[in-house]
């Protein structure tokens, strides 16, 4: 048990990162990563949807009808979803302001849609949540790594948390702006997948 | 009809279970959201555009409802004891609507200030609405009757280069924040008393 | 009779002796007369921007070629008519890791990694000086570029002033007759419009360019200019200042062209340059670019796949009996 | 090889070459001992065949492989098969070759074959299908096919060639017998006769109809006389034949004349050499002369790569050994330096458009050959109108980065044709 947890867990990780390997989601990765810490933000969002999710998907899945499940879900998600707004409106207020509309749309991020089909609808809730922390967390380390990528060349600097930038160029680097535009990043994500491709072809 | 009944029976609970839910969490943090909005969007800005206020404009907030606008007015008396009021009003950009808090002298009929309260501009070029005073200060001490539409339209206010765009946002902003206090003025005094 | 080697190929047997190596070349001596001029009008620093932007553009695709182990393929001259008309975009003044970066993004990421010659789908040129724009617009602000220069007309580049002042501002400023002969404030080599037409027309006579693109292109802004004009002279300036100013006329001569991102078909080709034009136009009318040139044609590029399936019939094509 | 022009805003224009006004006897070239003729059937040898080596053969005899076999070839001396062997083309298509070696000592001796022939198109077909200008006597005879027109070519298919002009003005009697003959024998209702524009051709045709063809490549072409005389537009993908539409050659026509004159086959063939200057010289030769045996007529000197090109310089094909032998369907030799030949290049299309401009029949080229490199040969037929290709081979010829184009159509309808074969056969 402990070890199909585990790899539940690490196949978001890795094998299956999205959006790398599944490339879905992307809406929010092309939206979102002007900066590490807009990317954390989101992934930490979409990763408490997605585990709170994947749990009741899983508890509910002998009681919701099949012909109605996606209905059954999307209500679920769209609870949750919700709820992250109300509480990133209430307490992290200045991340709310940046993430903005994106948050309503995890509601329709396929990947949590998809791991409640693929995923949730099918195995036990201890799985379910492990597969939605694993996946989560994945998403979050994808968005914060091409968000740094992002930050780092279109502004020079790296923000993780709380506005104030953990590194910086001098006043002499002229960033590369267009990272930070929204081509930037169609281009960012499709050098980083090329990356990846790279690596992953050994 | 048995599956029927049982699609019917699992989405109705499970929409008022989820409706329940919102209204508990929206009644939780309603009043905490409406502080956080009043912190980090408006006060800045009124603390900037009325420095030397003898009140508190925050606390003394009241809302104007007419037929077809809902305003809230932030009113303060300046130092020399003139009265004066702060809204804010709403323009299009490059980014997405840009929040313009303006602040009017009710004696005179002048703008105090400007600030920008949100925006969703574009660092480095748009955002320097927000951070770079020069821009916004064109606004200080201009008359009400002032056509604030940017020079290549007509008007007063130089564009910022480079950020044509967001420069009209906040010039529609104002625009706007003319008209409504054109139209609202007397019930503004009205209500300040 | 020894039985020596014969050489067997296929037909045809005879080719017209045309090359892609000639037809770059033609391209660059079409673009000499504005190249000149640039350097004449803004000096040495002009020299150096426009070699080394040929230059680092063909070392780009050199080292592509050699970490992708293909065939060496800067023979064709390809890179170096991209790292030519890039660096007659830029301001003299630009500084020289703006040129390398831009080659960079040019040749690389514009042309290499779409799979080289052929196959990109924008004109890489134009997507180099995309991303220069959208990341340092300062160095594209042409008053401030060429704010140590000393020049006999008015220094102020005609679109900037145009954005920021409005046509009636502008109206008196620059006369026709000065914009095409390059008194005016731009890029190396798009300053001057009598040159630039001049190489345009050598390559439509040669056979190089194909003339629907730049004749609807001009067309185009003509149109669409007077249109404006006409609905509101105060606000709008006329054709003539759009035309001879910014990169309109290299754009109509030498960027839209650009074989690979056109179309070839006559009415695809007609419908290509005119909606270029419009698009220029409208961003510089209402947009919020003071010249739209650049990011039109790359907008056109991007129809262009779409745009280029109207053609005609093939002979025989759904005849089923004669 | 013709150079572009300075100023090309008009698409290049290739002229015909027009034959000279009063044009020389042709060379007689002796007939050599030995003769390659190519039989359109590949060896089986699983078969016992009805020829083999060391076999006595008469000038005249009609050789076939098989009992059973259609396919024949004329045997135009008397002597001995010295050799059989498979022979392979272009595309890997199998056939056979004999050679023949001549023993003028028996020729001498006996009486040349004459032929029992019947005023029909079977009895045609049965003996002179391998007459010099390869009439298509099997389709005539066919009974598949219908044919109900068919078309005299007094002009040639490709440039530089004069060989149809030069027979059209020498034996233009000979021309309207055989037509006479052809009407007769094969009661096709339509009969027409297509001369070059600029060809001075006295007196008419009687019945005949005459078009007159402008001297521009590739207006000769059979789908372009189609559509330009018939008022025909071939379907894509389809042989004038389809459509019955037969074409013939005028050296075809003469032999046929002659043939029913003599009521024996012709050997002899009329050929234009085109030399490594573009001199043109003009030949009579048997079927069978291996090449080398005219060139050295014309002490043409081969050297290392150079080339030797059977056909024009747009639509013919070059043969990688000079021993190679003169066939009934050749009009002419060309012979290239190795310094003019062009160079090809692996370049990948760059869209410039010259070959939109200049295919005659509008066939999106520039998209088509980036089907056809990635041998998607169905799509390029569906969509990008393969088929419709009359194989002018002006795109090639045209192209800026140099790509085979008209190499890849033909290999792409090979393919094609090889695919809906296997389709077929599944189905």
């Amino acid at each position: 048990m402990a070890q199909s947890l585990a790899k539940e867990f690490t196949k978001g990780l890795w094998a299956e990162i999205p959006p790398f390997r599944l490339v879905l989601g992307l809406c929010p990765v092309l939206a979102v990563t002007k900066s590490v810490e807009n990317g954390i933000g989101m992934g930490v969002a979409t990763t408490f949807v997605l585990v709170f999710s994947n749990l009741l998907i899983s508890l509910l899945r002998n009681i919701i009808p099949s012909k109605v499940r996606i209905a059954c879900f999307i209500v679920i998600i769209a609870t949750f979803v919700t709820i992250v707004e109300l509480l990133m409106q209430a307490y992290t207020y200045e991340l709310f302001l940046k993430l903005g509309i994106f948050i309503p749309l995890i509601v329709v991020n396929c990947i949590v849609l998809g791991r409640a089909e693929a995923f949730a609808s099918k195995n036990s809730p201890a799985l379910s949540i492990a597969d939605g922390l694993g996946i989560g967390i994945g998403f979050t380390l994808s968005l914060a790594s091409l968000g740094a990528v992002r930050e780092f060349l279109g502004n020079g600097t790296i923000t993780v948390w709380g506005g104030n930038p953990i590194f910086e160029m001098g006043a002499n680097f002229l960033p590369f702006k267009f990272m930070i535009e929204a081509p930037g990043a169609f281009v960012g994500l499709g050098l980083m997948l090329c990356m990846m491709n790279l690596i992953g072809k050994k | 009809m048995r599956e029927m009944i049982s699609m019917i029976v699992v989405l109705a609970v499970l929409t008022s279970v989820s409706g329940g839910l919102l209204a508990a969490v929206k009644s939780g943090t309603e009043v905490r959201i409406e502080n956080q909005v009043l912190k980090f969007q408006k006060a800045p800005a009124i603390q900037d555009i009325f420095p030397e206020a003898t009140n508190d404009p925050l606390a003394e907030r009241f809302t104007i409802t007419t037929e077809d606008i809902e305003l809230q007015i932030f009113p303060s008396i300046l130092a020399d004891g003139s009265k004066a009021i702060a809204f804010e009003t709403k323009g299009g950009a490059y980014g997405g609507p840009i929040g313009l808090m303006v602040g009017i002298n009710l004696s005179t009929d002048e703008i105090v200030d400007v600030r920008v309260t949100t925006h969703a501009e574009t660092p480095g070029i748009g955002s320097r609405a927000k951070e770079d005073l020069s821009f916004v200060s064109q606004f200080s001490g201009l008359k009400m009757e002032t056509n604030f539409a940017l020079k290549s339209g007509g008007g007063v206010i130089d564009a910022m280069s480079g950020a044509t765009v967001t420069s009209k946002g906040v010039s529609v902003a104002a625009v706007q924040a003319k008209e409504i206090y054109q139209k609202l003025k007397p019930e503004i005094v009205k209500q300040m008393k | 009779m020894t039985n020596n080697k014969l050489t067997v190929s296929h037909a045809p047997f005879w080719h017209d002796g045309d090359s892609l190596f000639q037809m770059n070349l033609n391209i660059m001596i079409a673009t000499l007369p504005a190249v000149i001029f640039g350097i004449i009008q803004f000096g040495a620093p002009a020299v150096g921007v426009l070699a080394l932007s040929l230059s680092s553009a063909m070392v780009w695709e050199l080292i592509l070629n050699i970490i992708s182990k293909k065939k060496i393929s800067i023979g064709d001259l390809d890179s170096a008519v991209i790292g030519l008309l890039f660096g007659m975009m830029l301001p003299a003044t630009s500084p020289w890791w703006l040129v390398v970066i831009g080659t960079f993004v040019a040749v690389v990421i514009g042309k290499m990694i779409f799979g080289g010659i052929g196959a990109n789908p924008f004109n890489p040129a134009l997507v180099g000086m995309a991303f220069l724009m959208l990341s340092w617009k300062v160095f594209f602000d042409f008053d401030a570029a060429y704010i140590n220069y000393e020049f006999d007309f008015t220094a102020l580049a005609p679109l900037a002033a145009l954005k920021f002042q409005g046509a009636s501002e502008v109206a008196g400023l620059f006369s026709t007759g000065d914009l095409i002969m390059g008194k005016q404030v731009g890029a190396i080599g798009s300053t001057f419009g009598l040159g630039l037409i001049i190489g345009g027309i050598y390559l439509i006579l040669r056979g190089y360019i194909r003339w629907e693109i730049p004749v609807s292109f001009i067309a185009g802004i003509i149109i669409t200019a007077l249109a404006f004009k006409m609905a509101n002279p105060d606000t709008y300036a006329g054709p003539m200042l759009h035309l001879f100013s910014g990169y309109t006329l290299i754009g109509a001569f030498f960027l839209a062209t650009e074989n690979s991102s056109s179309p070839v078909n006559r009415i695809p080709m007609l419908i290509y340059g005119f909606f270029a034009a419009l698009m220029i136009i409208l961003m510089r009318n209402i947009g919020a670019y003071a010249d739209g040139t650049i990011l039109a044609i790359l907008l056109l590029n991007l129809v262009n796949p779409l745009i280029d399936t109207i053609r005609p019939k093939a002979l025989g094509k759904g005849v089923n009996n004669a | 090889m013709i150079k572009r022009s300075f100023f090309t805003l008009t698409k290049p224009r290739l002229e015909y070459d027009l034959v000279e006004p009063d044009p020389k006897e042709p060379k007689q070239i002796p007939i050599p001992s030995n003769l390659t003729l190519l039989l359109n059937e590949p060896i089986d040898s699983t078969r016992q065949a009805l020829i083999k080596k060391g076999d006595a053969v008469e000038k005249g005899e009609k050789l076939r492989l098989y009992n059973q076999s259609t396919e024949y070839t004329i045997s135009p001396v008397t002597g001995t098969i010295d050799a059989i062997d498979a022979y392979s083309d272009d595309f890997g298509n199998t056939s056979t070759y004999l050679v023949i070696k001549n023993d003028q000592s028996q020729a001498s001796q006996k009486e040349p074959i004459t032929y029992d022939l019947k005023d029909d198109i079977a009895s045609a077909d049965e003996y002179f299908r391998t007459l010099p200008g390869a009439p298509p006597l099997k389709i005539l005879a066919s009974d598949d096919v219908k044919i109900n027109t068919i078309v005299i070519t007094c002009a040639d298919m490709d440039l530089l060639s004069t060989t149809s002009q030069y027979i059209t003005l020498k034996f233009l009697d000979d021309i309207k017998e055989g037509a006479k003959i052809l009407k007769k024998i094969t009661h096709v209702p339509k009969l027409c006769i297509i001369i070059p524009e600029g060809l001075n051709i006295q007196g008419g045709f009687d019945s005949i109809q005459v078009f007159k063809t402008s001297m521009e490549y590739p207006s000769n072409l059979p789908a372009m006389i189609l559509k330009d005389h018939l008022s025909m537009i071939l379907p894509a993908g389809k042989t004038p034949e389809d459509v019955g539409v037969s074409f013939i050659s005028a050296e075809a026509v003469v032999s046929l004349a002659n043939a029913y004159k003599t009521k024996s086959a012709g050997f002899e063939k009329i050929l234009t050499v085109i030399g490594k200057q573009g001199t043109q010289y003009r030949v009579k030769a048997t079927i069978g002369t291996p090449l080398h045996k005219i060139l050295n007529a014309f002490s043409v000197h081969i050297n290392e790569q150079d080339r030797i090109v059977i056909g024009g310089p747009m639509k013919g094909f070059a043969t990688y050994t000079r021993h190679h032998p003169v066939q009934p369907d050749m009009d002419t030799v060309m012979i290239q330096d190795r310094d003019i030949i062009p160079e090809l290049s692996d370049n990948p299309c760059v869209n410039c458009g010259k070959c939109i401009r200049i295919c005659p029949v509008n066939v999106p080229v520039n998209v088509l050959v980036r089907y056809l490199e990635a041998d998607q040969y169905e799509e390029a037929a569906d969509r990008y109108d393969l088929e419709s290709c009359i194989e002018c081979g002006l795109c090639a010829y045209t192209c800026t980065a140099r790509i085979p184009l008209y190499q890849y159509i033909r290999l792409g309808k090979h393919e094609l044709f090889k695919l809906r074969a296997l389709e077929t056969a599944n189905d």
